[in-house]
């Protein structure tokens, strides 16, 4: 079982939930996020003070999956998140040891889904 | 560096000459606003309290827009558009006011031409001194006058935002404005308050507004939906108001500041101010409560954003009405206001399904469509002998009048801010591009941004 | 699809049908009004100057409610219960606002029935027309009065709300507020202030409202605080107020507002006016000063949360007393509010352990029933003739005078409040269950959400 | 727990004692009031629609600071600062109200002591009773007089937070305050509107406040910003308004509030203050309009914090030229305020990098001397027989009065409040240590927060 | 060491965290997110238009533990977590690499708690 | 590649982030937190009833790196984030088993920086 995180831009999250459940991927966790990165986005302006704007908005995906939906998983996001312009985010996989469904304490690869 | 200074310089200098300018009108008509003022001293006519009572309502009006129905509006969006609507509502308030002082007030309410416009010849308020003009308003300076229908002047298109907002690009939506100002609202204002406009004439009752701020700014909204056509994901990934407690406090603010609209409209601190003040509040909470019940009907739950629409259009439409029907006609009126403004936002919006963002035509043209047809059917004499009687009254006539002056009214509405629409699409482009409507409007036309995430 | 419709259309036309059946006593009391206002013509007494501050104080003490306290209380709560907030304080608005047209106005003002209660006879507002009541108010319009009086029917039962915040269900919420406003504030407001109640005749001075108004909602509060029992969690696991700039916010309105409150009281715009708002202003701003002080003694610094409170205790303090006192008075009555409030709420709330949620009786209460009392040490005729000497000028008969209608009003509103939540528990029950308290009121109840996370 | 209780005790004993206290020189006025209000019965002078006019109008004033200010500040600031800066004007309302009706007023408006100050004669308000005082207003009740005033001296020092805003401590803060009020507020105001008062008997021209009010805190508030020097990481690692929609709310609020500022200062419901109130708003609309089009010429697009802050600047500076100016002269003000403020803002503070934070030097201070200078163009007796022809008007004479009046009060603000600064911070040291203010103000003076993370 | 995540029902955060206590687990850290499962929720409504209301508010707990707290932190977050009804949510364990804590700079699995 | 995650006082954050740059570590990803630790924080105080405030603000940084950076990495948080007072905060190393570049869809230790 892979956890997979994903950093996109906001505005491509819709497309990238909906890709998912294209690929029946249907369980996801979203999170609010600042990011640093290479972009330098576009600068906010105060009273014609521009913000150095380090920090952009960005959300954060996660995604427990089993290893047989990790590559549509990836490609998923890869699809919906790319626009090609800097910025567009990270794919992070790491290794998921054990999930347990709350409701039932069901656990490993039929808890993920 | 050295070339910002330039450009700062010479456009200082630039301003500061533009600012200087307006002087020379100004003593162009330095001799007419003597001779008013020197009019003004022994002028008994102006009484302070209806003074008092205008000068307060004016000031309540402008609370209407900002920061009112603003707020109602911004807590509507989502978060990334809400500085653009609130933008737009301040936008608007600092463009129409100079408009109005320019040429607005004169095109509505200067010397008749034809029934049809005002003349130019109060251009920059020339001859609007501070002595009551009579034809208006006998008991107050006329400037009062003048700067409490600024703010109706204002508030109408700020209504229209709520049809076409999250995806208008803000510049045209700056020529939109103008044009529409002076080419619908003006016009429309001078037929039926000015004297000699033709509506006027017709015996239409309209005491605060029905017509020429509800049904006109609903109509120019479905056409703009219809024009700007549907936002991305429409309708069913939108996400919910991003800030229910400020439209909340906006409807709150709305509700307030409308007895200035209403009974100010009264002109003075009298009687019909008074009766004005009350029908407006008795019709606002019956179709508060009317929308709760609908809502329980339909959905099992009274909800807030029910309640605060559901009072909305209830001032919406109690607006025509105001000055001419009992505070029981005010029970009735507010409640078929509920009921009608309910149905057609919930059902005929999803049947035809024009995306009216924030419901400004299901409200203000549906709501303001009903006031204008019930001021026909509650109005009587026996609250203002300068009204008329309507239907419930003895009179049905009255309701073929008040239908045809609505009618008249959105045929106008609708074909004018139809063409202007069009033109400014063709030269300006209307829609932000796809891109730009995902990233939001507060980042992508103003490169700014609500809130912080940090501390 | 067909079944909705059905539905909608035949619903449609019973609520339409409802909206014209108040036609019928529209024309029942068209020939009163007819003739009330055939009278206002000649009637030389409406003063534009009184009716212009009787009308703007109306409006000011709307917006006490909407938005003011509604903001004040929702700021207080969890993120997932504003909106249950907001709407309770709305839907008041809303159902007070028709109760008091219907009956609510005649129960209270009009003609009375044995020093107890006013009878029907002005049901539908009928024969309250535009011509002054000299009996209330002789230079206003008797609609002008009613409305400012329909204000405080509206803002008593919402303070109320502060007690039983977070874990009321709405629809038994509805239906006690509109018993409680018949049974308790009605009769009530006959005794202090109608023509003709007992309390009036005592001689027990109430410029504004200290027993009707807060005294009353005080004790209904901790009547109800005590019915419904604690909150889940209180008091160790609840979290701090969600959005205090929005209760900071609606404290200012509140202040803004209450110069309506009790400078309108003076129902007209002169000396007595001038000098209710003079001191309304001074204890407020001492009644928030010495909540600081205290703060700075007890929890060694001043909070925000502390001097809005000791603020709003201080206009509730000042209320009764704010036509009868001086300026110097006001300080005092100020600094003892803040004091007496302050140890209420931090000492005697803990101490008995009852979960009056925002405060609204060691607010309202406790602040009320100091402001009876202070209202018999600084009362002075040299400020009000109309008015009694008080303890420090001479006359202490007046305290024993102003506790004994204060006590009749605790023993009133206690007795009835706790005999109608018993009431309506056993009929509908007051409180959410375990798991929509928890879930929050907003969602369990109204099915909205205040905020989005998302952009 | 005991010591507690003793504690509480004792203070409580002692708080009452000093809320009685005031009762002894309520005595000791007795007389003076009672032969005050003895003469009002028969004083055919108050009028009440002019008093109805000065009673809302200190409403709106005071609403310009709770809120208004304070929103538009709060929403500027960090999310974690944002309590400090509404807990500062919170205070100063409170405080400065206090200060005012003990010795503020008579210091300023009392009998004049050599054109330089008040006496004390007016202690407490003695003899400030509820008939008018000719002297500044004939037809109002004079403390109607008082306590619009009050409001005037309670927001200008709320103004110059916003230059030391984020990084002073509170309790210094407060001590300035009060300082900063008697030292150089007072006596200012004295010399400019107090009978006998030197700067009035110059003949410069100031309606509603230009120099007492805003050159005067625009001043203090650049001499605290250098004291107090730039706030940690200023300016490169700011974070953005951490909640612009309430900078626009109270933008929306101070617009509204402004019309009782302005016009209000013409004491009465005339055709003077009719024309106050239409140069201030269009003043404010064109202010607004060309900070927009500044915003656009150097960042591309107009942004809605330019476009506030066009509007404030705009505000400013028609005060002291709102009584003298026509409608087209305000376009003229308002023009100049928009341009000169916008570059004070962005490239006068960049270039000298002093850490004004929210620009209260910028625009209250560069502002206020845009709008001394403009009266000096731009004023005409044709709308004030009371005023004096401008420079525009054939009299350059004027500019040059302006001119020194304006520079008297820089120079007497800058001295004075460097001076109160420099003791302050001997005495108690004025600037948060380096961890509380990472911490932020909220947390580290206040023991609050702002907000909650979870529901 | 495993670090165990976990999303919860928001009105279940009280409950766990008190189990947690119980189990002598304090250490957590908690956040706002947004999840998409099986769960419907329930549906808000606004101006009678139905939400879809793919996404609901949970919150996400972290807790980074030792072996020997594996076991009886899943158990607290089960007991605490469960209403029986979908929606409850999920557990995951990872496994940790190491953890240092900042204010000593120690390491490892005295680090940890 | 490592997957770091820190938790911080929310004051550090700037320090921390400036470390990192001056570290070369400049791609990072920060969340609002609420920890539960030892630290029993400034209580707050509201109408003289003091929070419990189990609860406190933190900030939640998370950081993917190749090994080589690892160290630097720590050192940069330990140091920009240290206080010397408890609540401080922890550093948590998880195993990074692959990371995609959504833009490009590069993959592995290039598509990390
Ligand atoms: N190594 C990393 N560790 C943590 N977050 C990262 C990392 N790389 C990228 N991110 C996150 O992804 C966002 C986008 O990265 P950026 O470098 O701007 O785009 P791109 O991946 O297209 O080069 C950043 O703002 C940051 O939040
Ligand atoms: N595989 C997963 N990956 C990421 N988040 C998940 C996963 N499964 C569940 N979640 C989170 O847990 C929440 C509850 O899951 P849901 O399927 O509704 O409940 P249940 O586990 O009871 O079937 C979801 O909203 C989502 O945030
Ligand atoms: N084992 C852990 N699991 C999850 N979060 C932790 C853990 N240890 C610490 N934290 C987070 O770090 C924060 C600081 O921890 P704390 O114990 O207060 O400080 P210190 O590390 O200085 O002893 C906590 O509030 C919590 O958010």
């Amino acid at each position: 079982m892979k956890y997979i995180v994903a950093i996109l831009q906001p505005d491509r999250l819709d497309e990238v939930l909906q890709r998912l459940t294209e690929k029946e991927i249907h369980l996801v966790t979203v999170t609010n996020v600042l990011g640093r990165g290479r972009q330098k986005g576009i600068a906010e302006v105060y009273r014609s003070h521009k913000e150095a704007g380090s920090l952009l908005k960005k959300v954060k995906i996660e995604i427990a999956v089993n290893e047989a939906f990790v590559k549509p998983t990836i490609e998923a996001i890869t699809e919906g998140g790319r626009t090609g312009q800097i910025g567009d985010g990270k794919i992070f996989v790491l290794s998921l040891d054990e999930c347990i469904r709350i409701r039932t304490g069901e656990t490993g690869g039929v808890a993920i889904g | 560096m050295k070339r910002v200074m330039t450009r700062v310089a010479g456009l200082g200098l630039a301003i500061l000459l533009l600012g200087i300018l307006p002087v020379f009108p100004a003593h162009g008509d330095e001799v007419a606003v003597e001779a008013a003022v020197a009019a003004v001293p022994p002028a008994p006519t102006v009484d302070t309290g209806d003074t008092s009572w205008l000068l307060i309502s004016s000031a309540l009006v402008l609370m209407m827009t900002i920061p009112g129905l603003s707020l109602f509006y911004g807590g509507l969006v989502r978060k990334k558009n809400v500085l653009s609507v609130l933008m737009q509502c301040f936008m608007i308030t600092c463009l129409i006011s100079v408009q109005w002082v320019l040429w607005g007030y004169s095109l509505s309410f200067g010397p008749d031409i034809k029934g049809l416009i005002g003349s130019l010849d109060w251009f920059g308020l020339k001859g609007v001194g501070l002595e009551p003009n009579a034809d208006y308003a006998a008991t107050v300076p006329h400037q009062a006058f003048m700067i409490f229908q600024m703010m109706f002047a204002i508030i109408t298109p700020a209504l229209i935002i709520g049809a076409f907002a999250e995806r208008m690009k803000f510049m045209p939506f700056v020529v939109f404005t103008l044009l529409w100002a002076t080419f619908v609202y003006d016009p429309l204002c001078h037929w039926v308050w000015g004297v000699g406009g033709f509506i006027r004439k017709m015996g239409a009752l309209d005491f605060a507004g029905g017509t020429v701020v509800h049904i006109n700014a609903g109509i120019a909204a479905l056409v703009s939906a219809l024009v700007l056509g549907k936002r991305l994901g429409y309708p069913h990934k939108m996400s919910p108001p991003h800030n229910l407690p400020f439209s909340i406090m906006g409807a709150g603010l709305l509700w307030v500041g409308w007895f200035g609209f209403n009974a100010g409209s009264a002109l003075g601190a009298n009687g019909l101010a008074a009766s004005a003040f009350v029908v407006t509040h008795v019709a606002t909470a019956m179709a508060g409560l009317t929308w709760s019940i609908m809502d329980l009907i339909f959905n099992k739950r009274p909800t807030v954003l029910g309640i605060i629409s559901g009072a909305v259009a209830g001032l919406v439409a109690i607006t025509p009405a105001s000055g001419f029907v009992t505070p029981l006609g005010a029970l009735g009126i507010g409640a078929g206001a509920g009921v009608i403004c309910y149905l057609s936002v919930a059902f005929m919006k999803a049947r035809f399904g024009y995306d009216d963002a924030l419901d400004a035509f299901g409200v203000h043209g549906v709501g303001g469509f009903w006031g204008a047809i019930a001021t026909g059917l509650w109005a009587t004499k026996s609250v203002n002998a300068a009204g008329a009687d309507g239907l419930f009254y003895g009179n049905p006539g009255l309701v073929l009048i008040q239908l045809k002056a609505a009618l008249i009214t959105v045929v106008y509405s609708l074909v004018v801010s139809f063409v202007l629409l069009k033109v400014v699409d063709l030269v300006m482009g209307l829609r932000t591009d796809e891109q730009e409507e995902r990233i939001g409007l507060d980042l992508s036309e103003h490169r700014e941004a609500a809130y912080t995430m940090l501390d």
